[in-house]
């Protein structure tokens, strides 16, 4: 077990190789696929029990480097380093990815590409360790890239379905987007503290300028609002909902998606001396939360309505970041993957027995789904926020220091948490309760699929005992329980849950109603306010604005054709480029000729050109 | 100077150089398989002759025109490994041909010649050893003998041709007005009393070199190329003389432009001209490459922006030539693996149209060629985990390092934009569902089977393809457990 | 003006005269028999310039490998174009001013760049024998020539793969 | 001033004609045009007393230079005249507009 905690890369080694083996052995037996995957989920979890044990000790585990360019500085090194927060994110990793393994033994069962997600999912996870337990930025950066190879793979699982392919590439496009963000932060901060471990950077820290900090801190905080599904680079997550159940439980609730939070606290020092950076995580952080929180009220998806239950609960998180206490982001965290994944996973059983992902095509199947139901429920209150759950002492924590940190912002979580409330009882109302509206006889999936789900209940409902030892194991600042913070924010959540069950109850009636009632506005809202085709045009403009002139006659064509602008608008580049070489080598010649005599022209006038450029300086 | 010895020093080149001659022996009397195996094992042993060469320490110089060390000898390897590993791709395509032994002479007549290239400190030398490696890329493009890969030949014969006008031209003024003799060191020492003249015979030089390694604005050629030529050829024609031209840049950098700049005088900006060259080659290969249907096409695209990625270590300068090295090795050896998949669809897939379209659903027809494309198209992504990263990082990083932010920034992105291209040809073969006019494996019939040699032949380019994609993992994997050094350190430095 | 009228400068003139015309006539004649034999004009006005510059062997060399060689070639390549065309073929131009442009541009850029280094002499050096020669040729410029045969046995290869080798 | 001038004139002549022939026999003519004004340029250069007195390059060196360029010019025109006779052969186009088939279609 100590050597399991000296020795953390194993954790990323042994899945790794059990991705390899699953890739060339896995089609021996139908069993061979899902174990090796059970082993791999196993070996992080682990890694992570071996490490937190270790440091409950009060001992630090090992940790090494290995350099990769023989130049001085010694910059580019990779290495391993654990500590209560590596621990405890591991076994975050591991448990879920655990219980995910096992219920897809059951989900998957009949899938014709089991090998390639088994695959996947172990190389997924040996990606995500390889972030948790970098020593620095680089290698924490490639097993970020790495995972997101694996996501849109996973994503376009079902390649027969168009919607998959496309949404795929979306996620895939997006997160991109904030991986330029996180490359240039890294690759600034590398120029100037000339470090890329944290360790090195803790030291030196200090000694650059309070501007660099801040551009870094945001630019990296680009990044993780990619990965984390942050407004305004949030798009792709309801999209990645294509992919097999299990794998959105995995990577689109639990694991992936709290990387982001996880790249902010291990490098929290960096924005402890960047104030700026955190007031935007705050204000980013509040406005998803509460945004998110309005458009899960009005889908109709119930893998939608989490996934924008996601990107609220991240929003949380980040206000607890921008709010200035990573340990309590962190322990929302962990807390909600708990109960995230056991909602997808029991939604996923839903989904298995009812044939459909509609919710209006649902209803009344507690009766057959027993134990389903009680597993949903017990995440579902968790979610909400009740007491006694694990989900009411971390968002507890999160509102009593937004509030006394900004008190605006602390009432708008106020408020979320009252419409997080309504629409976990909306949802639970539509699928287990009223009028059966399907002709399927609901059932019980088999045990591979109802067992994960509760046995995820148990840290659902307990994990808020252990809220002080888990946030002193991080070493991070740990928040008290604060009675009048408690018992508003319980209070508003009963509240929200009478409003839904009261609406609901018989139906979905409610929605229709407010559908007429609302018109244009619902559709809005429904539409996750059409912020899609706001952020692919906020991208493409500013990245291209050259061709912002052509662009315009072909506006509509580009948008429908490319996933989003970047790419239509070089397509379109590229499409002018063609004309270019239209099979005249003569023409050829001349080009080449051309650029010479600009490339001469060029260094002949360099003097005059660089006066001219610097204003004579 | 250690003129006894020859033979001795040059062992590798004349294994490869005899292979050759022996296989336009046998293709004289119509063994053409024989012929091919023969070249695939003399570059095979010329690889490994090379390989045990550079693992010595001593350095040779022959005649003051070719300087051979260790570092030279650790890239002869690597020609001659490619050399055998494209042959071994083309293969079966090859075998077919008229002239099939003649094709694989030349290809080892043009690794031969390469790695000559790359051991070369004289003008002449490469000039005329340039030319050499032109004609037979003009063969090797025409050898298929359909009329779009010979139309391709004479145009990328035209445009060689010109490069050689200017390539000569360059060196009667160097020769001439730099200190009368045709070594790049004793050009050197002329540079500092005639800048004006060391700019215009750097730039016809350079133009020359820019279009053998396919760099803008003399990167027309390579689309054209790619897409006519032969698979085995096109590997070789745009990989092995890459190697060698980039060599032989960074000494021509080094010794004529460098020593000029920053000085008042002086009008040549090497960094300046590096630079410009890079970031457009980076957006016109990019742009270019993604709207191809043509596999060969897109990859001849790419191939600009790769030539890019590497004008950026020119731009840094001599401290990147390890880097560059490694990036134009792992980016060959990725292009070959891609190419050998190529060739395994021309053989087994004889309807195949040589379009990216046309490959879909080759993940459940031939699950090991679709995984070999999959690496390779990583690869030349750059993404972890693959050879490719390691030869990007090794460039950009150490642009970063030295200040070029800029170009680090542009190298990057465009790393990031061929996602867009290169993943589209994964998604083609894993994602799509194959397309109704592609006519499944054909069986093998009488002709195609060729068991002269008594080997299931037909398998030798999957095979090709696998060992490439394999050591492209292996390169890709193991320095994330020892280190970049080793890797940096066969290239020759930090020894 | 007279006393620069020397045996030297009137060849120079007429070699300058004679070769620039030639290339003229091959860039711009539309009729492709005048072509050939003003390319062979041109290839005996280069070995005229060798010999200007006092390099017999080189003009000797000239006038075989090209007038005597590259020239037959080029006919035989017009009259087999001849053969598989109706009728004489007439050469066509497309003149244009981007063209014009490049070519004067880049000889423009040559001459600007030596403006000051040429000095304005005429060559006097000794005669080399073919002894001396082949002494180089096989000593210090060995590898040189071993890399010119590899080009021509490379050159062969290259036809015999594009023509060779078809049965049937 | 003197021949650096004409070889520079014939050199540009050649390159027009490489740009503007649309015949591909008068191109490869052309070609050839520009490779001889090199090889005069160089022979040229190189002789001029005032700079070889500076230790450059004896006569013979210039002649065994000048003569590997002319072999090597020349084995390469007959590869480019067989390539022009090849597809010549098979299609009877001789013309660079005509030789248009590979290319981008947009």
């Amino acid at each position: 077990m100590m050597w399991l905690a000296d020795n953390a890369w194993v954790a990323v080694a042994l899945p790794a190789l059990f991705a390899l083996l699953v890739a060339l052995v896995g089609r021996a037996d139908r069993l061979v696929a899902p174990l090796l995957g059970i082993g791999s989920a196993a070996s992080v979890l682990l890694s992570g029990i071996a490490v937190l044990l270790t440091v409950a000790e009060g001992r630090t585990p090992a940790a090494a480097t290995i350099r990769w360019l023989p130049s001085e500085e010694g910059i580019l090194a990779i290495g391993w380093s654990a500590d209560g927060l590596v621990g405890s994110m591991l076994v975050v990793v591991g448990f879920v990815s655990l219980m995910v393994m096992v219920y897809s033994a059951g989900y998957m069962a009949a899938d014709e590409g089991r090998v390639r997600y088994y695959a996947l999912l172990s190389l997924f996870l040996a990606a995500m360790s390889l972030v948790v337990v970098s020593d620095g930025l680089l290698g924490l950066f490639i097993g970020w890239e790495l995972m997101g190879v694996c996501s849109y793979l996973l994503i376009g699982h079902w390649t027969i379905k168009p919607a998959a392919a496309a949404a795929a590439k979306k996620a895939f496009l997006v997160t991109r987007v904030g991986d330029v963000g996180l490359l240039a932060g890294i690759v600034l901060l590398w120029s100037h503290a000339g470090a890329l471990d944290y360790e090195s950077l803790a030291a030196v820290i200090d000694t650059l300028s309070p501007d660099i900090l801040t551009t870094v801190a945001l630019l990296l905080a680009v990044g993780a609002i990619g990965k984390s599904a942050q407004f305004p680079l949030h798009i792709w997550l309801p999209d990645a909902m294509e992919g097999p159940t299990p794998v959105s439980a995995l990577i689109h609730a639990a694991t992936m998606v709290a990387a982001g939070v996880f790249l902010i606290a291990r490098t929290w020092p960096i924005y402890e001396l960047a104030p700026l950076a955190t007031y935007v995580l705050l204000g980013i952080g509040v406005a998803t939360a509460l945004g998110a929180a309005l458009v899960a009220c009005v889908q109709t998806d119930i893998k939608r309505v989490l996934a924008f239950s996601t990107i609220s609960q991240l929003g949380f998180m980040f206000a607890a970041l921008g709010a200035g206490y990573w340990g309590v982001a962190m322990f929302h965290l962990v807390t909600h993957a708990a109960f995230k994944s056991l909602l997808f996973l029991a939604a996923g059983s839903v989904i298995h027995s009812s044939g459909t992902q509609d919710l209006r095509k649902m209803g009344g199947l507690r009766k057959g789904m027993q134990f389903t139901f009680e597993a949903w429920t017990f995440g579902a209150l968790a979610l909400a926020g009740i007491f006694p759950t694990s989900g009411f002492f971390s968002k507890d924590k999160i509102l009593y220091i937004v509030t006394s940190e900004n008190l605006p912002a602390g009432a708008l979580l106020f408020l979320t948490t009252a419409i997080t409330a309504y629409y976990v009882a909306r949802v639970t109302v539509l699928v287990f309760f009223g009028p059966r509206n399907s002709r399927k006889k609901p059932h019980e999936t088999g045990l591979a699929m109802s067992i994960p789900p509760l046995i995820l209940a148990i840290p659902a409902v307990g994990l808020g005992y252990l809220a002080k030892p888990s946030i002193e194991l991080m070493a991070a600042e740990y928040v008290g329980f604060d009675l009048p913070v408690a018992l508003i924010a319980t209070g508003v959540a009963l509240l929200g849950v009478a409003i839904g069950v009261f609406l609901h109850r018989s139906g979905p009636s409610a929605d229709i109603a407010f559908e007429r009632r609302l018109g244009g506005v619902w559709g809005w809202i429904q539409a996750g306010y059409r912020l899609d085709s706001v952020v692919q045009k906020s991208v493409s403009r500013p990245s291209l604005g050259l061709a912002r002139a052509a662009y315009r006659h072909i506006d509509r064509d580009l948008v429908d054709r490319a996933v989003i602008g970047v790419g239509s608008t070089a397509n379109f580049l590229g499409e002018r480029l063609r004309r270019l070489q239209n099979g005249d080598t003569q023409w050829y010649i001349s080009m080449g000729f051309i650029g010479l005599i600009v490339l001469y022209s060029l260094s002949v006038s360099w003097d005059r050109i660089h006066v001219w450029l610097t204003g004579g300086g | 100077m250690n003129v006894e010895a020859w033979w001795f020093v040059l062992s590798p080149v004349t294994i490869a150089f005899a292979g050759g001659v022996a296989a336009l022996i046998l293709d004289g009397w119509d063994r053409r398989v024989v012929a091919i195996v023969v070249t695939i094992i003399s570059a095979l042993v010329a690889a490994g002759a090379s390989a045990w060469l550079a693992s010595g320490s001593t350095s040779f110089v022959l005649a003051d025109v070719l300087l051979i060390d260790p570092t030279i000898y650790a890239v002869w390897a690597l020609i001659f490994g490619l050399s055998a590993l494209s042959t071994l791709g083309g293969a079966v395509r090859m075998s077919r041909l008229p002239a099939g032994g003649g094709v694989s002479a030349l290809v080892a007549f043009l690794s031969a010649g390469s790695a000559l290239i790359s051991a070369s400190v004289d003008l002449l030398l490469i000039v005329i050893l340039i030319e050499v490696l032109a004609v037979v890329g003009y063969g090797l493009t025409a050898s298929i003998r359909t009329s779009g890969a010979k139309e391709a030949a004479l145009k990328y014969f035209i445009q060689g041709s010109v490069a050689t006008g200017l390539f000569v031209l360059g060196l009667a003024l160097a020769f001439g007005l730099l200190g009368g003799s045709t070594e790049i060191a004793a050009l050197g020492e002329g540079t500092a009393q005639a800048p004006v003249v060391a700019l215009i015979v750097s730039l016809l030089i350079l133009s020359a070199f820019a279009l053998k390694l396919g760099a803008f604005p003399f990167h027309s050629w390579a689309p054209d190329v790619y897409q006519g030529a032969h698979p085995a050829g096109a590997s070789l024609i745009v990989v092995v003389p890459k190697i060698g031209a980039l060599s032989a840049m960074f000494l021509i950098a080094e010794v004529l432009m460098r020593p000029l700049e920053g000085s008042q005088t002086a009008p040549l900006q090497p960094t300046l001209l590096f630079s410009v060259l890079a970031i457009a080659s980076i957006i016109f290969g990019n742009l270019g490459a993604l709207r191809q249907s043509d596999f060969g096409r897109m990859l001849g695209y790419s191939a600009v922006a790769q030539a890019g990625y590497a004008l950026i270590a020119l731009a840094v300068g001599l401290i990147t030539y390890p880097g560059a090295m490694l990036l134009m090795t792992v980016y060959g050896l990725a292009a070959s693996t891609a190419f050998a998949v190529a060739g395994a669809l021309r053989a087994g897939h004889s309807s195949w149209d040589g379009s990216i379209r046309g490959m879909s659903g080759l993940a459940a027809s031939r699950p090991w060629l679709a995984a070999s494309l999959a690496v390779s198209m990583l690869s030349l992504t750059g993404i972890p985990l693959f050879a490719g990263f390691w030869g990007k990082l090794s460039v950009f990083g150490l642009a970063a390092a030295e200040g070029f932010i800029f170009l680090t920034v542009a190298g990057v992105l465009g790393s990031v934009f061929s996602f867009a291209y290169y993943g589209a040809v994964i998604r083609t073969v894993y994602f799509d569902q194959p397309s109704d006019t592609r006519v499944p494996d054909t069986p093998t019939s009488p002709t195609e089977a060729l068991t002269d040699t008594g080997v299931r032949y037909r398998a030798l380019p999957g095979v090709a393809s696998v060992v490439g994609a394999g050591v492209l993992v292996i390169i890709g994997v193991v320095p994330l457990f020892i280190g970049l050094t080793p890797l940096v350190r066969f290239f020759g430095i930090g020894g | 003006m007279i006393a620069e009228f020397s045996a030297s400068s009137i060849a120079f003139w007429l070699l300058s005269a004679v070769s620039i015309g030639s290339a003229a006539v091959v860039v711009f004649t539309r009729d492709v028999m005048r072509l050939a034999i003003s390319l062979g004009v041109f290839f005996l006005t280069v070995a005229g310039w060798y010999l200007y510059f006092t390099h017999a062997f080189l003009a000797v060399a000239q006038v075989f490998l090209y007038a005597g060689g590259v020239l037959v070639l080029v006919l035989f390549a017009i009259m087999f174009l001849r053969r598989s065309k109706a009728g004489e073929p007439i050469l066509e131009s497309r003149h244009s001013t981007d063209s014009v442009v490049i070519a004067v541009g880049l000889g423009f850029l040559v001459v600007m760049s030596l403006r000051d280094r040429v000095p304005i002499a005429l060559p006097q050096q000794a005669f080399p024998t073919t002894t001396e020669l082949a002494d180089i040729l096989l000593g210090p410029m060995l590898p040189h020539l071993a890399a010119v045969s590899l080009l021509l046995l490379v050159a062969c290869v290259s036809v015999l793969v594009v023509f060779g080798g078809e049965r049937e | 001033m003197n021949f650096v001038l004409v070889a520079s004139i014939l050199f540009g002549l050649g390159l027009y004609g490489v740009l503007s022939r649309r015949d591909v026999i008068a191109v490869l003519a052309s070609v050839e045009l520009m490779l001889g004004a090199a090889t005069v340029m160089l022979v040229g250069l190189a002789g001029l007393p005032s700079l070889s007195s500076q230790g450059g390059a004896d006569p013979g060196t210039i002649e065994a230079t000048g003569l590997l360029l002319l072999v090597m010019a020349a084995a390469a025109a007959a590869v480019g005249l067989a390539l022009l006779v090849a597809i010549a052969r098979s299609t009877g186009r001789t013309r660079t507009d005509e030789l248009t088939d590979v290319r981008d279609r947009p």
